[in-house]
């Protein structure tokens, strides 16, 4: 440092004015974005404005936020590349979750597994942008791109570091923004499948589900999946853990660590970490777009196959069961169960849909681990 | 493409012989609670520990050394 | 991936049941068994449920949730390797502890150092087992063995951790597993060793404890540590340190952080770390029976030792002393004191030793932290 | 070990009084003092118990407690070495943050800008010390010293850790302490530089903030931050996030968790990990009675430019602002405003200072993170 | 000594600069909030989503729920 | 075996002096701290700082800002 000129001009060359490229400003616009959406129209806040935030913090240039010695670079190799923070919050979701609806109707599980259509229509659909120049996408690709599809954020995440990395930004934002979507991408399709007679079909109450067989639920749950699906294990086993947790009664200390405390610290770490991965230069390519769009056509193949295989369940129950609350399957919790509910409303102002579709609902998420635990096992993890 | 299909026949296959079977599985579960439960209804169950007996000594533990410590509030 | 078949083949090789070997089976059943007695028979479920749930997670074929790249794995090596995981729950410890009692009767101390009898007859067991052929404990294995006598979950863990890994799996069973079974094992060898008389002896009552006597304690605790005992410091130092944020009464923030979240985080991820230590290979051996076998007379040893104090200061305090508070030495808190207080009632109907047995109970952890240090001091660490 | 003899002499080696150095013992009693003066004194409780308690533990002989593989050495060594700790910390200083009367009266930013001047001028006083024998302070160092005028904490550290991570220890004491003691420092400053008929000045209430402007505040001072200065992202980007979370208002979970268990978790470790810098070797030395006298002057600089700003804005306002709230500037958030109402009491006994010294109190923590960016971007960090 | 005093003038220039623009902007964000809440408040602004109606769905919900499980208080 | 028996032998009676030296210690820290807060007691302690000043400042701060501001209920 020889002259008060060589200081200025150095301060000058630390500026973001001197050193902001169009692709960081225009991704810090995304983060804004992002923001706006999440805290204007309320579109799934608790992970977008970390997300948003994460997005902006990132794209500054010389800071080096999500660089390896950065504070998001350290969350993100410390919880996402270690698969961390998914299966924490996973726990959380467990702990959050009543499965009463699924265990008094099990059979609602079908709408679950229907839904998970989304997830290999979606595959398919990635594998065949490639034949479009410009697209590459190789099999682990779209197996990552494809399990957008089962509307579960945790899910697309664990699955995304596993299997593409590199595409992880990508995938969290279309999963999120779809998931916060679905209040608008899902009525018009239950409409278009069903007829008003099938939509005005009123449910049974659900049965009494014991503190007993809430407790064995979990532990079901894992075993079929330790004997069947081992690759599924370790989401399946935080979700049921964290489910055990709350419902075998003896350890609230703990179940309201893992409902509070526990996902709200990992929501903020994850949401920053997978908006450390909006930078420009990972993010502003060809690949996004396929991926945003295939993404929403897997939200759309989810929901009409969950109706369909509802309408199935109509028939096959004589009357009994309303196909509305297959749109549910996809997950999305528990957005999809009350847009079922206010799209049931319409065609009868006192047929409340809200607990039977929990029970799809919840079936959603089981469904899209199952998937994943095959995506991993034949596409490798 | 044609992996593409076969994934999703296989993936499908799987995801719906899982749930089909945790919705048997689940079943049997219930249904075994059940019948466990009628019975523990009707035999009379008995619970293991007695809670009431801890409470009551807990409680009158409480008592005592409030009334051991007046002076201290 | 060449046909459907070969993926369908691909996709069986992953399942449970082509790779399940008998071992991990039974250390699932080991796994449920303890969630079992956690649940149902509440035995200290805070620490079962997560460790029984972890040990079913790591012995589940394929999905190497115990491996270092896997989530159990990952915690025991941040947590359990380093010592973090114990150190932290001692400051809960000392966070949720009132010493008052202690303070108000110090020469109960002589009951918490009597009951550490238990920790050192064990590790004499352990090297006599060598004995036996297919037993070979090197003196830092029957010091990590011995330490089950201390009561104290985790103590044993840090002891084990560092002296013993390879047993810590088998040591931490023992130690919680003995711990729930107090009111089982202790009342007989109470009964036994004392006289109806002896039993019906009621003490006066306690002094009040000025705030503070209840500030100079911790210090005091940790000041002698540094003189005298330095190995045992990690260990102090964080007791009286969550002790200190407790009684100081300006810290309130950080005291409660200490006695829920940091606790209850710590206590979930401790309990999975320790169930990844329970995979069939490692644990399912010859030793773990001998460590089973005598970490029960570890703890009957302390308590008849306990007692047997207790008898002395009846005699020396001219039968002011009830001998059976020195049950509660062994530390286990607050069970033991509970214990106590059952069995008193025995002999008198309006006889309440809780309070008298808190001393003894809180001393029993110093006491335990303090044969801890000279384990490492001696044994090295 | 061959003998009982050879046992004994092995424990007693292990002794704190066979290993205690006169430096340990000292630096011992440097630990108590900072928790006689936190919990008698009640200065700065929150991180000066930790502290202390740290200081105590790091200087236990034998222990090793700050050593690569103790617990204080880690958390140095995951938060402080990564800058994770005060950046968490300033997320829940921002969630924490009321900015309302800033917004209402922005021009008291200008007394936060008067207020830095303690720091450059601390910097040349570090640079000048060096003309006496045994100084030997680097540019860097020099900069590291002159934040503590910042009156900081998190940012004093987190420059202290990137450009001096040697005198961190005394930085962070320096910082604190004189923080605790702002009542005793500013006021005869304060009345020093201003008359009675100044001191005596009202200021009209504070216009209504609307919640709109709220959030548009830290979107407004982070952009501003990435176009001019984005060295001080880091700082700025987790003050404004936290503050985001909290005035946005969707997102009620993640701010209560980042005001309470992230905060106080961090509060803790953070305590610890700088304590651990309070080794007797590194501490102990000319370096430090010249960092905690340049501290001193720092925070009575900075207190005196913020009043002399204070009298410029009362001749410019035509004696609308009392001078006093300059003292504020300093940051030392709250401390820093209940001195500017108490004194502003002294001389008319109905004039409430304490909502518009808020002002220029935030405005402080915004102009030191400013002055940190410039430190980072010229300095070199 | 003259690197600090260099540093000094940059720095608490930077300072003033970077505060006094903030001081600006601070005022220009604050006025276009203030006439846009005005033309909102004028005009009767809409706020998109509707929360009485979620409520009342959830509420209605509740109170079905309730009505039909009697039997378990 | 020995090294058991030796290793007992030192540590039970580490365990009993370290804690017999605590008993002492507590003791002593006790007596100390009634004898201080008796002369405190007895001499009018000074608390040092005044809690009911900072109360009173920060009260009547609230409610004149309470009074200021009517409009915002
Ligand atoms: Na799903
Ligand atoms: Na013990
Ligand atoms: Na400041």
């Amino acid at each position: 440092m020889s002259s008060f000129t060589d200081l200025m001009q150095q301060l000058w060359l630390t500026t973001g004015i001197a050193n902001c490229s169009w692709g960081q400003a225009l991704m810090m616009g995304v983060g804004l974005l992002l923001l706006y959406l999440a805290i204007v129209k309320q579109f799934e806040p608790l992970l977008l404005v970390p997300m948003g935030f994460g997005a902006v913090l990132s794209n500054i240039p010389i800071a080096e936020i999500s660089g390896p010695d950065g504070l998001l670079g350290i969350l993100y190799q410390a919880g996402v590349e270690t698969e961390m923070f998914p299966l924490i919050i996973f726990m959380g979701v467990g702990a959050l979750t009543d499965f009463g609806a699924l265990i008094a109707m099990p059979r609602t599980l079908m709408l679950g597994a229907a839904a998970q259509f989304g997830i290999f229509t979606t595959l398919i659909g990635a594998l065949a942008l490639n034949f479009i120049p410009g697209f590459h996408f190789t099999l682990a690709n779209a197996a990552a791109i494809g399990i957008i599809g089962g509307a579960d954020g945790p899910t697309a995440i664990f699955i995304a570091s596993k299997l593409s990395p590199d595409l992880l930004g990508a995938i969290a934002v279309a999963a999120y923004s779809y998931m916060a979507l679905v209040p608008i991408i899902q009525p018009p399709i239950m409409r278009l499948l069903t007829t008003e007679k099938e939509r005005s079909t009123r449910m049974e109450q659900l049965r009494h589900v014991s503190r007993t067989e809430k407790i064995a639920f979990p532990i079901t749950v894992l075993l079929l999946c330790v004997i069947f699906l081992p690759t599924a294990a370790p989401l399946i086993g935080m979700l049921t853990f964290g489910n055990l947790l709350k419902e075998c009664g003896v350890v609230d200390r703990l179940s309201n660590a893992a409902q509070h405390e526990i996902i709200n610290m990992t929501t903020i770490a994850l949401g920053l970490s997978v908006g450390s991965k909006l930078q420009a230069d990972h993010f502003l390519n060809l690949q996004t777009l396929g991926i945003l769009l295939l993404g929403l056509i897997a939200f759309a193949i989810g929901t009409a196959a969950g109706v369909l295989m509802g309408k199935v369940m109509y028939r096959t129950s004589g009357g009994k069961v309303n196909p509305l609350i297959g749109a549910a399957g996809v997950s999305a919790v528990p957005m999809a169960a009350r847009v079922v509910n206010k799209v049931g409303l319409e065609s009868d102002h006192h047929n409340f849909l809200l607990m039977h579709a929990m029970g799809p609902n919840v079936a959603g998420v089981i469904g899209s681990a199952v998937a994943a635990g095959i995506l991993l096992a034949v596409v490798g993890g | 493409m044609g992996q593409g299909l076969q994934l999703m026949a296989l993936g499908m296959g799987t995801v719906f012989l899982f749930l089909g079977l945790l919705i048997a599985v689940i079943g049997v579960v219930s249904r075994t609670i059940h019948a466990f439960e009628q019975k523990a209804v009707d035999g009379g169950a008995e619970t293991g520990i007695n809670h009431d007996d801890l409470l009551e000594v807990i409680t009158a533990a409480v008592q005592q050394y409030r009334s051991d410590h007046p002076r201290h509030k």
